[in-house]
């Protein structure tokens, strides 16, 4: 009875959302301002400083890859390196991306060649600055940390799919001082990168790469689509609290 | 064509694993779907297994610094596996692709004596050692929770600190306090569940927009 | 471990105390001097974890994944002639050599898209389903049904309707749009702004409750490997 | 204000990105600090945030200096003697201050060394400026490169311009071959290449027609960022090389660099009669340089600036001479000034041989030596003389030193234009070497230079007047030349290609320098450091101390007692009957192990004295390895199901079968959250227990509140970490005699967790008290 109600309820919510989204790409034309937030804002800074210095960013894109109920946050991750990937191609300064899967490997080649294609200079990319570290979160992160000490990028970005590893990862970032923009969608990879990093994107936040960053008029409309659903579910939440108090037991 | 069709791909076998979650009935439809992102996935692996060969090979062939490291991970990376498949090999044998022997034979490559024996003399003491690390990192960064942030940043961080603070002293017959272990109780239960609810819902919304994002066709993350 | 001499135990015991000791080796690796050789061990034994599980990973991929699936699936419903069962596993089969091979090749590069197309499919199926009936409806109905209500009387609704105030001033905190800064709208972002402060307080409270926890089972951790190395030592020293 | 480039608003000056569209601005007004990001005030010095020097050392201290570097490239481009110094050096020294952020600053800078970072982005502005002319120019010296020193003598005559000669002359001694051949090639050249002394800076071109030119060209191609300027050709030989062999992505960025450049190079000068060049050489070096060589022209060129861009430790020693040759324009001396350099240079082909050691010693420790090179003399010079006498390396560049300079800059920059005073501080700072130190010297006030103006001559006339030891190439060029001469076509021993690989390797790999970030001095980063040992000091004596003594436990803890939800699991195990079949998943890895298996390990002890039927699976790959080392120590029926591929749809397909309860054990809230939105959809499913790491609690919990759709709970009971563990144990003795832990040796784990939690909210008092203090002092 209750799986009755939650499929059709959840058969709502998706189309609601649809059409929120297809809304919203129109909404998205008038620009709208968005909450500022610091991990968005230090990212450019940190690519023209890459850029600068010669070094790269280096990308991490959590321990998941695609075909797994990971995938969506594992797409956060990738969308926030298309949006380095482009400077980066424009300015031939590939980040240095690592990565836990296969999969993901993938994604990020195709996502770094399509930047470098878009600009124009296929031959400026180079698939080996994605790299698949290991296949497991914990030696993922060892190799990770070797990276950072010993290749030494400008600053260290993380989005995916973490664990409490991503604390071997961000101590490591905050004892080379880099500027560290770290985003995930977990409890326990945001309470222990919180302490160490510059700019952590608090789950839903790391889902907002393509807005903020590129102002993709679609991923604004998901913005959007996200705020409208919130409103809704925050007055669903609190009509039935009242509901439930003052129903009489 | 060659741009749509990954798209397209995206679209359809998106929406119908998506639907069968929601439509009633329609559970098992799901599952060839996911077997065969199983078998691509179980493929990826091969792919993950060339590239770190490769990167390594390069170096240790180019004696780049850390070559000699590269080759421990080759070594350990080829013995392993050989470990693994021989003792699978072995005990399928001749009979390999029969069904009757294929459990033994997974149970012979995932938990032989061997590889039984690499994973608790090697890969445990190696990987379990690494995960006691994060106590003492954690420490560390925990002591510097403050340093180089902002006023409001501070005091997020007190917020933050004096959670921890009580949970930890809380969570643990120390001092047999009663009153610490009720509050972390209650720290717990109602004042961290708002902030854990809120994230896991804003997570939840966040995959949502993106999942559908893609599945209308506005954005697309396997082709131009 | 059963099925070895117990010499043999003892030197495996051996040699993962060394590799224990390898790792914990990073704590000094800052140390002048000797660091340089506590930083060896220590990436040696890294280089070798990260080494064995990829292989680990390999092989569960063939012994778990993929020869299972033809052993005691493919084959037989080739003998059965059970042509839709083969058809899943020729489509898996051929999806992933494709992946596989356009990183070989790149002339078929495309062709490699319809894999992870069809992967990221799946995947973004999969990822909705649970984030819809898994926390989406789990966690409004929870927080909605006030569950988790003290039994006391008089405090029967505080804690759960201090869940919901949490909860709501939480999700507000993630507010990305509505603004404005005059206009009609002005006072409802000011309302945004004064529960997203509040919603944070609920954050950071969520963040350092989560944290002490992952720090407590680090410790059990250590606590474990420390218990590992000490029986090691006086085995070692009793010589069994 | 800034306005923004993108949308025109304005936006404050000290805005990073546009307020309104998010573009990032370009600094203005202040100088933006490159450490940092800053933007300051345009007076100050030092960067107010992060304490980096926002102007370049060597700037104030004299006109020329900083801007030297850029200055060689520069003055190509204007093809009639150098115009008016002045003019564009001050222009130079506009583009430093004002944005030295949009500049690349090449990776061995990028320290703490904020200031001598910029004048390499001065450099490349130079060039984009210039990039027009240099295309005339490099036509001609590649010319004379191409083939035989012999056809160089004839082209260049014919190609070059009348006035470039005389700057050019002293640039050629710079490592910037391209420029030397042109005015002064006939007169080098007429000197037989065999002739011992052969001039320094004839050495380039020599040496490059040769097929010697991957040699020195990976030399000058690795040893300095800044030679981009004055010799993009002679290194782009290198680049393809370092192409393929730079799999190291963060080698990459330094391509960025120069894009803009190259691309007026490339396809303008090097597209027409540079490949030609090079492919001319390419019958004569056996080095892969020529095919290299015509992909130069392709967009992927800019590669060989990783390897310029690379290693930290090599780059002082070029751009000593670098800087020296740029700013010493004077024509009609030039002649007997290289005769007299003609002499050091005379590489013989052992030289090589001794390379490698020498690049060794270039390496942090032994970086001065290769400062001392004498300014005018070209990076590779030094490197080939050194094969002669291998080891004494140090002595022949001691032998250059002041003692010996007096007269030869004197005699080289008589007649000189007045023009801006020369680098001679810098150079001498140069001599110093080692970046850091190369660096410091840099500084007007630094000692190294105060030595410097003791030991040498000041100039008294033209432009360099007024400084010490401008030049000290003399004393080289003094020496007479004592090694065999180089044969005019070497074949390059296999030993000499083996060494040029290990320099190769050498320079391309990245800067094994540490480098110091910005407003980390050493003492932060020792104390830094110091912090770090001390917490994990703290941390372990606090674990290991109730270990070592087991006996200790029961004073520390009071025996822990299980909560409502680990009690609603231990009745739930009480009440199983004999073979039912009870699924047990261990979803943990090795890495949870320690903690999970304490927590396994008494279930399945408890579900072995209820003689249940035990099934194990996991959802995580290395589950049943971890699985199978918890359960042999338990006795009891037991079958390892092995790894369930696929989440929920393993789930779905072990669920088939039926249970009398699952049992989780979740490392994460993730796994959980697989098996409760299985078993919650499904009808009739048998009820779900837990343990979990304390990492999961706060999340797992809203499971045990949670409620299926038939009214039963989500979780049915949960146990918590080592503690809830500890607790079972000791209730599970209470009814389960068997072997048995003492109390002590229960306790101590949780006597170590104990400690360590007080340890850490030590620290974190402690920490936060001194962060909040320090931020106070701060304000």
């Amino acid at each position: 009875m209750l799986r009755d109600f939650t499929q059709i309820a959840g058969l709502a919510l998706i189309v609601v959302m649809v059409v929120i989204l297809l809304i919203g790409r129109v909404w998205a034309r008038r620009r709208p301002v968005l909450r500022s937030l610091s991990g968005y804002r230090a990212l450019p800074g940190q690519q023209s400083r890459a850029i600068e210095s010669g070094q790269s960013l280096h990308v991490s894109l959590g321990t998941s890859g695609v075909g797994s109920g990971n995938t969506a946050t594992t797409l956060a991750g990738l969308n926030l390196l298309d949006t380095l990937a482009d400077e980066a191609a424009a300015t031939d300064t590939p980040p240095t991306v690592t990565v836990a899967d296969p999969t993901a490997l993938v994604m990020a080649q195709d996502i770094l060649r399509r930047a470098y294609v878009r600009h124009g200079n296929l031959a400026g990319y180079d698939p080996r600055s994605v790299r698949f570290i290991a296949a497991s979160p914990l030696p993922y992160a060892a190799g990770v940390m070797d990276l950072l000490s010993y290749e030494e990028p400008s600053a260290n970005v993380m989005a995916g799919v973490f664990g409490s590893e991503a604390a071997f990862i961000a101590e490591e970032g905050s004892r080379q001082g880099f500027l560290q923009v770290t985003g995930a969608a977990d409890l326990a990879p945001l309470s222990v990168l919180y302490p160490s990093v510059n700019h952590l994107l608090m789950g839903e936040e790391m889902f907002a790469s393509g807005a903020y960053m590129d102002e993709r008029p679609s991923h604004v409309a998901s913005l959007f689509a996200q705020d409208v659903m919130r409103w809704i579910i925050i007055l669903v939440i609190l009509a039935s609290t009242f509901g439930y108090i003052l129903s009489p037991k | 064509m060659k741009r749509f069709l990954p798209l397209l791909v995206t679209m359809i076998v998106g929406w119908v694993t998506l639907l069968t979650y929601f439509l009633p009935g329609l559970d098992t439809v799901r599952y060839p779907f996911i077997e065969v992102a199983m078998i691509v996935v179980a493929f990826s692996m091969l792919l993950g297994f060339v590239n770190i060969f490769y990167v390594h090979a390069t170096r240790i062939v180019r004696r780049r610094p850390g070559a000699f490291y590269s080759l421990v991970l080759l070594v350990s990376l080829v013995l392993v596996a050989a470990v693994s498949f021989a003792e699978g090999l072995i005990r399928g044998g001749l009979s390999l692709f029969s069904p009757s022997v294929a459990q033994d034979v997974v149970q012979a490559g995932v938990a032989g004596g061997w590889m039984t024996a690499v994973y608790q003399y090697i890969l445990i003491p190696i990987q379990s050692s690494l995960a006691a690390l994060l106590p003492f990192l954690l420490a560390f960064a925990a002591y510097r929770t403050l340093r180089m942030r902002s006023t409001s940043g501070k005091a997020a961080g007190a917020v933050f600190l004096i959670t921890a603070i009580v949970v930890l002293l809380g969570q643990v017959p120390l001092f047999n306090l009663p009153l610490v272990a009720g509050l972390r109780e209650w720290i717990i239960r109602v004042w961290a569940m708002g902030g854990v609810r809120g994230i896991l819902l804003g997570v939840a919304l966040g995959i949502t927009a993106t999942a559908l994002r893609v599945l209308i066709g506005a954005d697309r993350p396997t082709s131009e | 471990m059963t099925n070895l001499p117990v010499s043999l135990d003892l030197i495996g015991t051996m040699v993962a105390a060394l590799l224990t000791f390898f790792v914990f080796s990073y704590l000094l690796g800052d140390l002048p001097g000797l660091g340089v050789l506590f930083k060896f061990f220590y990436r040696l034994a890294m280089h070798i974890l990260i080494g064995a599980g990829v292989a680990y990973a390999l092989a569960m991929a063939w012994w778990s994944v993929l020869y299972p699936r033809i052993v005691e699936r493919l084959l037989p419903a080739l003998g059965a002639n059970d042509w839709p069962t083969v058809a899943i596993y020729v489509a898996g089969g051929v999806l992933g050599l494709l992946l596989v091979l356009t990183k070989i090749n790149r002339q078929v590069a495309g062709l490699g898209n319809l894999a992870t197309g069809y992967l990221v499919g799946v995947g973004l199926g999969v990822s909705v389903g649970g984030a819809v009936i898994g926390t989406l409806f789990a966690q409004v109905q929870a927080t909605a049904t006030l569950s988790g209500a003290s039994s006391v009387q008089p405090w029967v609704f505080v804690d759960p309707l201090l869940l919901v105030v949490g909860t709501l001033t939480a999700l507000v905190a993630f507010n990305f749009t509505a603004t404005a800064r005059k206009g009609p709208l002005a006072a409802l972002t000011r309302l945004v702004q004064v529960l997203s402060v509040a919603g944070r307080f609920f954050l950071y409270i969520a963040l350092g409750a989560v944290f002490a926890g992952v720090y407590s089972a680090s410790v059990a951790v250590l606590v474990g490997r420390l218990q590992f190395v000490i029986s090691a030592i006086s085995r070692l020293f009793a010589g069994r | 204000m800034i306005n923004c480039p993108k949308c025109g608003t304005l936006n404050p000056d000290d805005s990073r990105v546009c307020g309104k569209c998010g573009a990032s601005l370009p600094a203005s007004g202040g100088r933006r600090c490159p450490m940092c990001g800053k933007v300051n005030p345009p007076t100050n010095v030092m960067c107010e945030s992060c304490g980096a020097r926002l102007v370049p050392l060597a700037a104030p201290a004299s006109d020329s200096t900083v801007v030297k570097p850029g200055a060689a490239p520069s003055q190509p481009t204007s093809p009639p003697t150098p115009p008016s110094p002045d003019d564009w050096l001050s222009n130079l020294r506009g583009t430093l201050t004002s944005a030295p952020q949009e500049e690349d600053v090449p990776d061995w800078l990028r320290g703490d060394q904020a200031a001598p970072s910029e004048p390499e982005p001065s450099a490349f502005d130079l060039n984009e400026r210039l990039g027009g002319s240099e295309p005339a120019q490099v036509p001609d010296w590649l010319k004379g490169i191409s083939s035989a020193p012999a056809s160089q003598a004839a082209q260049a005559p014919a190609s070059s311009e009348a006035d470039v000669p005389d700057w050019l002359k002293q640039i050629s001694s710079v490592p910037a071959p391209q420029s030397a051949s042109e005015p002064e090639v006939p007169d080098w050249l007429k000197q037989p290449l065999p002739q011992p002394p052969s001039p320094v800076v004839s050495g380039e071109p020599e040496l490059a027609s040769e097929a010697e030119t991957p040699d020195w060209l990976k030399q000058l191609g690795a040893v300095s960022t800044f030679p981009a300027v004055p010799a993009p050709q002679p290194t782009q030989p290198e680049a393809p090389r370092a192409v393929p062999l730079e799999p190291t992505p963060q080698a990459a960025p330094s391509e960025a660099d120069v894009p803009d450049w190259l691309k007026q190079i490339a396809p303008t000068s090097l597209a027409g009669e540079a490949p030609e060049a090079f492919e001319a050489q390419a019958p004569e070096s056996p080095t892969p340089t020529p095919l290299e060589a015509k992909e130069i022209s392709e967009p992927e060129t800019p590669a060989w600036l990783q390897d310029l861009t690379l290693p930290a430790e090599a780059a002082p020693a070029v751009s000593g001479p670098a800087l020296v040759g740029a700013p010493a324009p004077e024509p009609a001396e030039t002649l007997p000034w290289f005769t007299g350099l003609s002499e050091p240079e005379v590489p013989s082909p052992q030289a090589e041989v001794a390379l490698p050691d020498w690049l060794k010693e270039l390496e942090p420790q032994a970086a001065p030596q290769g400062p001392a090179a004498p300014p005018g003399e070209p990076p590779e010079s030094v490197l080939e003389a050194v094969p002669e006498m291998p080891g004494e390396l140090p002595d022949w560049l001691k032998e250059l030193q002041p003692s010996e300079t007096e007269a030869a800059p004197q005699a080289v920059f008589t007649g000189v234009p007045p023009a801006q005073p020369a680098p001679a501080p810098e150079t001498g700072g140069l001599v110093a070497a080692q970046l850091p130190a190369w660096l410091q010297q840099l500084q007007p006030t630094g000692e190294g230079k105060k030595e410097l103006e003791k030991e040498e001559p000041a100039e008294s006339e033209g432009i360099l007047a007024g400084l010490r030891g401008p030049l000290q190439v003399a004393p080289v060029v003094a020496q007479p030349f004592s090694g065999t001469p180089r044969p005019a076509r070497a074949e390059i021993p296999a030993a000499d290609l083996a060494h040029a690989g290990a320099l190769q390797e050498l320079l391309t790999r990245g800067p094994s320098v540490v480098i110091h970030r910005a407003g980390e001095s050493r003492a932060q980063k020792l104390w830094a450091n110091t912090q770090r040992w001390i917490v994990f000091a703290i941390i372990l004596v606090f674990v290991l101390v109730p270990l070592l003594n087991e006996q200790l436990a029961p004073f520390l803890v009071s025996p822990p007692a299980l909560g409502e939800a680990g009690n609603a699991l231990y009745e739930a195990l009480a009440k199983l009957n004999p073979n039912d079949r009870v699924l047990v998943a261990f979803d943990y890895d090795a890495s949870q192990s320690p903690e999970m298996d304490t927590q396994a390990r008494v279930v399945l002890r408890h579900l072995a004295a209820r003689k249940a039927n035990v099934q194990i699976v996991s959802l995580y790959p290395s589950g049943p390895a971890v699985a199978k080392v918890v359960a042999q120590t338990i006795s009891g029926t037991i079958e390892n199901r092995g790894y369930l591929a696929g989440q929920d749809i393993g789930i779905a397909s072990i669920m088939t079968e039926p249970y009398a309860m699952v049992i989780e054990f979740a490392a994460t809230p993730d796994t959980l959250r697989l098996w409760v939105e299985q078993l919650s959809a499904r009808p009739g499913a048998p009820p779900l227990y837990a343990g979990v790491s304390a990492g999961a609690e706060p999340m797992s919990r809203a499971y045990y509140f949670g409620k299926r759709s038939d009214g039963t709970q989500q979780v049915s009971g949960l146990i918590v970490g080592v503690p809830d563990a500890a607790a079972y144990q000791l209730r599970l003795q209470k009814d389960v005699p068997g072997d048995l832990d003492t109390l002590a040796r229960v306790l101590a784990p949780l006597a170590s967790i104990s400690f360590a939690n007080v340890a850490l909210v030590l620290l974190m008092a402690i920490g936060g008290l001194i962060q909040l203090a320090a931020g106070g002092k701060r304000k």
